[in-house]
């Protein structure tokens, strides 16, 4: 078996396993961590998919995240809905929302296309603090239920958070590996590297990128109604551009970009190191700045590629559906 | 409300010009390299703050400006030098990500030499100039004749100078500017030079009415790279003209419809013009003609 | 003057030079043949140093310039006059001019005087932009150009390409007087007319080899070129 | 097998230590410590580290029959909800169970459905003006709400006899937008009339379209509701753009960031109506505010700067109560809370207006005086008249 | 029958006429050969009967379809498909992430064993494209064309760039499609190739069809030699 392969399925499996052998005997407080870096990690598999699979710089990312995360806010508090079935309306408006972005965005390309998702984002934010009847506004949106109980977690709320954001990273996952293999996901690669080839080949570019998209935006809407549902509160600082937004990038390029899996180490890694190095956290934005130059200019390919490389053991090449950004020309 | 308009559209201008002289240095950079020099916003901020550290040991102001500027110049050439250079070929995707990196790390370096913190360099410009229909800041009109004063030098380096020609042609058509005997490097070193520049020059001016802080350098350079897309790529001129009408825009959405809906005007005028002309409003314009 | 000794260059996987040799004399004119894809653009990419020369080596004047950069090489006298003609299409014709001297420091007159009496055309269009100039001008531009950097060796890839009959007997005219004022010339081509008037000695490229090689008349009118190019 | 009894053995002395070491309590604090608010937090931060060096130094504070030496666990919440979240549950962790903070009012709402749902835990809230945060049984505010600064504000409209005001709101401040229709209504009672109402944002720089309309209201007053920096920046630009009436901000507002963004002859005449900080008390003569002023300079080598005065506060608000409870159980420190005068702490430096009963807070919320001062020359001074009714004992 | 039928094809870019009134047709089963000097017009006419540009007149039949040209899209599902004169493979992918594109883009139908055995790619099915040797590339290229199962194969100097022996190897790769039933639009410049390969070629010379007939024909046409060979400056001759 192909090294990539192997990692593919290894390494969620290795980190399934810590975080499920963490959750009977970790506090409060690293379970509320790693439920965080579960959670980003959903969110940077899911701009994986977009960013790693079709090459386009998105910054509205954080946006639809905070979609999700308002919608189903508003539906369990203000609806009394069910969260399961919010978190599924949260996913499908962020899709729809999602597809509305790019139906507008992929009319541009290149640095259009990040100036465009960038102002999109902004306007988002904007629109978190203006539509105050929905959102609560700057004051955010309290008093949302928590999570419903799995069975045997009922008096554990934080076990039980991080359970349910284990198994929507589980689902976001292997989703996105079912998309990569599809059809579609397969002609996301190919508009990535060379869009004029891939409608010589009969591809259909915009439907190509609108489903990579609209998949990406769902699974960060249902990452963002189980943010708003385990912290009670949202506010829009939250799914700011430059917080959110900026931050999935550095998600999936520290971790690597295209690889589905690189980019959930990149989540923890951005999550949980400045918690570690609590105290050094002066120091910890200048960090994440000169990790993401340095791996940009020297390791694009990521912790991926450094992992892939370290575990090298054939002469060829490791067979990789990752992209070099060096291949993402002229989008 | 309509009596209010000479004010507005003054307010407008004034606005404008600090958007232009910001938006001036990052065009520069794009039509020359195709480098989104995102961080052009902090090299905005470090105008202002070595400004502030110099007027700080008593250099007056008018000197420390271009000190304060020289100091962005090298800045601005590490940048490059640093971050683009090595992955000139990598593609758009790359440049952005190394954009948005040197951007973050100018921020913190700021903030760990300075303070996160705002301060302000004591303005030497406190008059006001009144009308009958307006009114103006002194220091207003002094951005307004920096940004077109900046724009003067830069049109006189392009197109009075064998450096400019040198630029130009590089913009132009790379292969044929390097078979002239024209150097790759020292253009780029030149471009991010004058670019920084203005950009320090615009900081350490501005420095002078506005809080200086690390991330003062954010807003300003999201609205430069909307002027960009609207005034199109390397296109000189459309950086200050659209420079002028975001800023009428913006006070006019503010002034008219509501101050609440600002930001969202902006950037909803970016939206609209994108979705009907997606490669800007005046195109891809020439590069620097 | 210019010495290749066995040149292998190309692009990323593709080699596309795969051991050439070729020689030109001092006031020598040149001309290399070749059908498309026979690695002739590629051959004048590498002496300029736009591409790196993998194997081999390029000597002009007797130095080993094969690791030297384009803006050197230019300053030595190895002038371009690439393919497609690439002026500056918004600068005006006199700026066009002035970036060929651009090595030479600000142009003076004298200089630009020459390039108008060789091609009046020119100065009656100095202030017009590149871009709106015909072909066959633009070509001639592209000439008076490159003579603006002096020349010891200009190296032409395909200049007729795409030009009417008449244009192509313009720049013919051109080339033989550049090189009666003792400029080589390096001509790469695929007009055999063009060939014939300009070189004196002929190399024919095929596959990134040469094929054959002497001197042009003798090789030109034999069938040599005829059957690299219509395969006979 | 050895190693694993070696470990136990350190536990089981961990354990022993630990009963041992029985005298040492743990107040946890939450506030940004680094990042662009850390201006703000550190200085508050190091005023309960000194109070708390203080109270250790004078033998620790006697709760119950016990001395305790008193220890504070710092949570950095950058200013940011999630990192906030974490750093609370950190401290949760480490098994505190009484919080000082937040200041950030990103913050505070966001830490607040994790304390509701922990009766065990003690908050007393020493920054953030946001509403909603406080619930009176376990969290209590000592900072002011919103209310009082826009009560400050009213009530000097009404003492001039200004009928017209504008407006102009720091769209992002979560205390100010929230406390908005109250504050209408309350204007529309004083008889003031709402001439014109707009907003701006942290980190703007053009304020003039907002201050032109505004200016064209002719309103009596403009009331700026938003930090100091944009406050120095609109003040500056309203009297550019020929605004005659009067200014009046709701701002914690120290001289030295006044000054960084308006020339102090421009500042003249502008009227401050917040609760009395740090540097009111100063000013005033309150001797506890001068000797933390001091100590706070003497350890610190710089300012204590506006809020170490409602750190100060609830580090001895905080201990008081349990002395008085007698234990350092939150439940009953907190029944205690809700009973405690302003009377029976020691070492206050704001003058808390006593609630009904002489009490401290009321649902949960204790109540600083407000006062308007006026800028003269370089710095803030008092209006004619104004004095200080000394409620507690020194 | 002929497959294709190309009508009064004219077109201009801005000021140029890259093509004149070209009209042509390719008979089923055939190899039909496309030659000319640089700037005759040659590509243009494959971009506009792949659909990738739109002529300015002029119209295309094909396998009994009118109308056309079609886009790009829907020419690949009525069975046109082309390849380009540059090496187009998505590079950043393996060779077998590429054919897996190819396979998912046409019908699926495509036998892909039979494609990598006809085109020699067994051994480099897991290394990234970007790294393969040339001529690889170019039979890779070759190779997501064909899993596409076009009816009419448009190739834009499938030989550019290729070694002699490595030339002859695609000649045989293109025989052997060729033999299943594959009619093939052929433009070369190496004559060789191309008169091995073609039963029959059109010249070109300044967007217009100057000859039609059989390679030999065409070799020894004097119209076709002097477009080829440039003469005309006899005047100069001997200066």
């Amino acid at each position: 078996m192909r090294r990539e392969a192997i990692m593919r399925w290894l390494l969620p499996v290795i980190i399934l396993v810590i975080a499920l052998a963490a959750v009977p005997f970790a506090n409060d407080y690293i379970l509320y961590v790693l439920t965080i870096a579960v959670l980003m990690s959903t969110l940077a598999v899911s701009y994986d998919v977009l960013l790693g699979l079709t090459g386009y710089l998105s910054l509205a990312h954080g946006f639809l995240y905070g979609v999700g995360a308002y919608t189903a806010a508003y539906l369990t508090t203000n609806s009394g809905w069910n969260f399961w079935l919010a978190m599924l309306a949260a996913a499908l408006m962020s899709a729809l929302i999602g597809a509305i972005v790019a139906l507008v965005a992929f009319r541009t390309k290149g640095i259009y296309f990040a100036v465009l998702t960038l102002g999109i984002g902004l306007v988002g934010f904007q629109f978190f603090l203006v539509l105050e009847p929905l959102t609560g506004g700057v004051g955010g949106f309290v008093g949302i239920p928590g999570i419903p109980s799995l069975p045997g977690l009922a008096d554990d709320p934080s076990r039980n958070n991080l359970v349910v954001a284990i198994v929507l990273l589980a689902v976001t996952y292997f989703a996105a590996l079912v998309f990569l293999r599809s059809s579609i996901g397969a002609a996301c690669l190919a508009v990535r590297e060379d869009v004029t080839l891939a409608q010589s080949l009969g591809i259909r570019v915009g439907t190509a990128r609108l489903a990579a998209f609209t998949f990406s935006s769902a699974f960060a809407g249902a990452a963002g109604a189980v943010f708003a549902a385990i912290s009670n509160f949202v506010g829009p600082d939250d799914f700011s551009v430059m917080a959110t937004g900026f931050q999935v990038v550095v998600f999936v390029v520290i971790g690597g970009m295209g690889t589905l899996w690189g980019p959930i180490l990149g989540a923890f890694l951005v999550v949980c190191l400045p918690e570690v190095l609590r105290g050094a956290a002066t120091y910890s934005v200048a960090i994440y700045g000169i990790l993401l130059l340095f791996f940009i200019l020297f390791a694009p390919k990521g912790i991926a590629g450094a992992v892939l490389a370290l575990r090298r053991l054939l002469p060829a090449r490791p067979a990789s559906v990752t992209q070099t950004a060096r291949h993402s020309e002229a989008r | 409300m309509i009596e209010l308009l000479p004010q507005q559209l003054v307010n407008g201008l004034a606005l404008g010009s600090s958007y232009a002289l910001i938006a001036l240095g990052l065009t520069l950079v794009f039509g020359v390299l195709q480098i989104p020099n995102f961080p052009h916003g902090e090299l905005y901020m470090l105008g202002a703050s070595f400004t502030y550290v110099l007027v700080g040991y008593g250099v007056n102001f008018w000197l420390a400006v271009p000190i304060a500027s020289l100091g962005v110049v090298l800045v601005g050439i590490l940048l490059d030098q640093v971050g683009y250079r090595r992955i000139d070929r990598g593609g758009n995707l790359s440049l952005m990500i190394a954009a948005l990196a040197m951007s973050t790390v100018l921020q913190q370096v700021a903030t760990l030499l300075w303070g996160a913190e705002p301060h302000t360099t004591r303005t030497p410009f406190t008059g006001i100039l009144r009308t009958p229909y307006f009114s103006i800041g002194i220091y207003q009109i002094v951005i307004f004749a920096a940004a077109l004063l900046c724009w003067l030098f830069v049109w006189l380096v392009l197109h009075r100078s064998r450096l400019g020609l040198a630029i130009r042609a590089m913009a132009q058509n790379r292969t044929a500017a390097l078979l002239m005997g024209i150097e790759l490097t020292w253009v780029r070193i030149a471009t991010f030079a004058i670019g920084a520049l203005i950009g320090g020059i615009a900081g350490s001016l501005l420095g002078a009415a506005f809080p200086i802080y690390p991330t003062m350098g954010l807003n300003p350079v999201l609205k430069a790279f909307v002027i960009l897309v609207i005034g199109g790529v390397g296109n000189l001129w459309g950086a200050i003209v659209g420079g002028f009408l975001l800023g009428i825009l913006e006070i006019l959405v503010a002034g008219y419809i509501s101050s609440q809906l600002q930001d969202i005007g902006t950037f909803a005028i970016l939206v609209v013009v994108l979705i009907i002309r997606p490669n800007g409003l005046f195109g891809r314009a020439e590069v620097l003609r | 003057m210019l010495e290749i000794e066995e040149l292998s260059a190309g692009y990323d996987r593709l080699e596309v030079l795969r051991g050439v040799n070729i020689t030109v004399a001092d006031g020598g004119s040149v001309v290399v043949m070749g059908a498309n894809g026979a690695g002739k653009s590629t051959l004048c990419r590498a002496i300029s140093g736009l591409i790196e020369c993998r194997r081999g080596a390029i000597r002009f004047d007797g130095a080993d310039i094969s690791r030297v950069g384009t803006s050197e090489r230019v300053r030595r006298g190895i002038v371009q006059v690439p393919e497609g003609r690439q002026v500056f299409p918004q600068m005006t014709v006199k700026e066009n001019l002035r970036l060929g001297g651009w090595i030479h420091g600000k142009a003076k007159e004298a200089a630009l005087r020459e390039i108008y009496d060789l091609f009046p055309r020119l100065e009656e269009r100095q202030g017009q932009n590149a871009g709106l100039l015909s072909g066959g001008e633009q070509q001639l531009l592209a000439l008076g150009r490159a003579m603006m950097g002096r020349p010891k060796l200009l190296l032409l890839d395909e200049p007729t390409q795409g030009l009417s009959p008449v244009a192509i007997e313009q720049v013919a005219e051109a080339l033989i007087s550049i090189g009666r004022r003792g400029v080589s010339i390096l001509l790469v081509e695929q007009n055999l007319a063009l060939a014939e008037a300009v070189g004196r000695y002929a190399y024919v490229l095929e596959t990134g080899r040469c094929a054959a090689e002497g001197p042009a008349a003798e090789l030109l009118s034999s069938d040599v070129v005829a059957a690299s190019y219509l395969g006979h | 097998m050895k190693r694993l009894l070696a470990t136990a053995a350190i536990a089981a002395l961990l354990a022993g230590g630990s009963t041992v070491q029985a005298e040492e309590l743990v107040l946890g604090e939450i506030h940004p410590i680094t990042g662009p608010a850390s201006f703000y937090g550190l200085v508050m931060s190091q005023t309960l580290k000194m109070n708390a060096e203080q109270a250790n130094a004078a033998g620790g504070i006697d709760i119950g029959g016990k001395k305790y030496q008193i220890s504070i666990d710092t949570g950095d919440d950058q200013a940011q909800a999630t990192k906030g979240v974490a750093a609370f549950r950190k401290l949760l962790a480490d098994n505190v169970h009484f919080v000082i903070g937040p200041l950030a009012s990103a913050v505070a709402p966001a830490i607040k459905p994790v304390i509701d749902a922990r009766p065990d835990v003690l908050q007393i809230i020493d920054g953030s003006i946001a509403d909603g945060v406080v619930n009176g049984k376990n969290s209590f505010r000592v900072q002011a709400d919103a209310d009082t600064y826009n009560d400050a504000a009213i009530d000097y409209l009404k003492s001039k006899g200004i009928k017209s005001s504008a407006i102009l709101t720091d769209r992002g401040h979560q205390g100010f937008r929230m406390s908005e229709q109250r504050m209408m209504k309350s204007l529309k009672n004083a008889g003031v009339n709402i001439a014109a109402q707009e907003y701006f944002q942290m980190g703007d720089t053009d304020f003039s379209a907002q201050i032109t309309k505004l200016a064209a209201s002719q309103s009596e007053a403009l009331i700026l509701r938003g930090y100091p920096g944009e406050g120095a920046l609109i003040t500056k630009q309203a009297q550019q753009l020929g605004y005659k009436g009067q200014i009046v901000w709701e701002m914690g507002a120290p001289p030295s960031t006044v000054m960084k963004n308006i020339p102090a002859t421009q500042m003249d005449g502008v009227v401050n109506c917040i609760p009395r900080m740090m540097a009111d008390y100063i000013r005033l003569n309150v001797p506890n505010a001068i000797k933390v002023a001091d100590a706070f300079h003497a350890r610190y080598g710089k300012d204590a700067g506006e809020n170490a005065a409602f750190s100060n506060d609830a580090f001895w608000i905080l201990t008081t109560a349990m002395q008085k409870a007698g234990g350092v159980e939150p439940g009953k420190v907190a029944a205690v809370l809700k009973d405690l005068k302003v009377t029976d702490v020691p070492n206050l430096i704001i003058q808390y207006k006593p609630q009904e009963n002489g009490l401290l807070f009321k649902n949960g919320q204790a109540h600083p005086p407000s006062a308007c001062q006026i800028w003269h020359g370089e710095n803030w001074a008092s209006l004619p008249g104004d004095h200080l009714d000394l409620t507690t004992k020194n | 029958m002929s497959l294709l039928s190309i009508r009064g094809i004219t077109q201009r870019f801005g000021g140029v006429t890259a093509l004149t009134d070209v009209s042509l047709d390719v008979e089923e089963g055939t190899i039909h050969g496309l030659i000319g000097p640089n700037g005759a017009g040659k590509t243009t006419l494959i971009n506009i009967v792949s659909g990738l540009v739109r002529p300015t007149e002029g119209t295309l039949s094909f396998n009994g379809r009118e109308n056309g040209p079609w886009p790009m899209a829907h020419a690949v599902t009525l069975g046109i498909v082309r390849t380009y004169q540059q090496t187009r493979v998505f590079m950043g992918l393996t060779a077998r992430e590429n054919l897996r594109i190819a396979h998912v883009a046409g019908a699926g139908d495509a036998n892909a064993e039979d494609l990598i055995d006809a085109l020699d790619l067994g051994s480099s099915l897991d290394r990234v494209a970007g790294e393969l040797p040339y001529a690889t590339l170019r039979r890779l290229s070759l190779a997501l064309a064909l899993g596409l199962r076009p009816k009419l194969l448009l190739l834009d100097e499938p030989a550019v760039g290729l070694a002699p022996d490595e030339i002859a190897r695609m000649a045989e790769v293109i025989r052997h499609f060729h033999g299943q039933g594959l009619t093939v639009f052929l433009v070369e410049h190496n004559m060789r190739f191309l008169m091995e390969l073609a039963s029959r070629v059109s010249v070109f010379d300044r967007g217009r069809l100057l000859f039609e007939g059989t390679p030999e024909a065409a070799q020894g046409n004097p119209e076709v030699i002097e477009a080829y060979l440039g003469r005309g400056l006899k005047k100069h001759a001997g200066n």
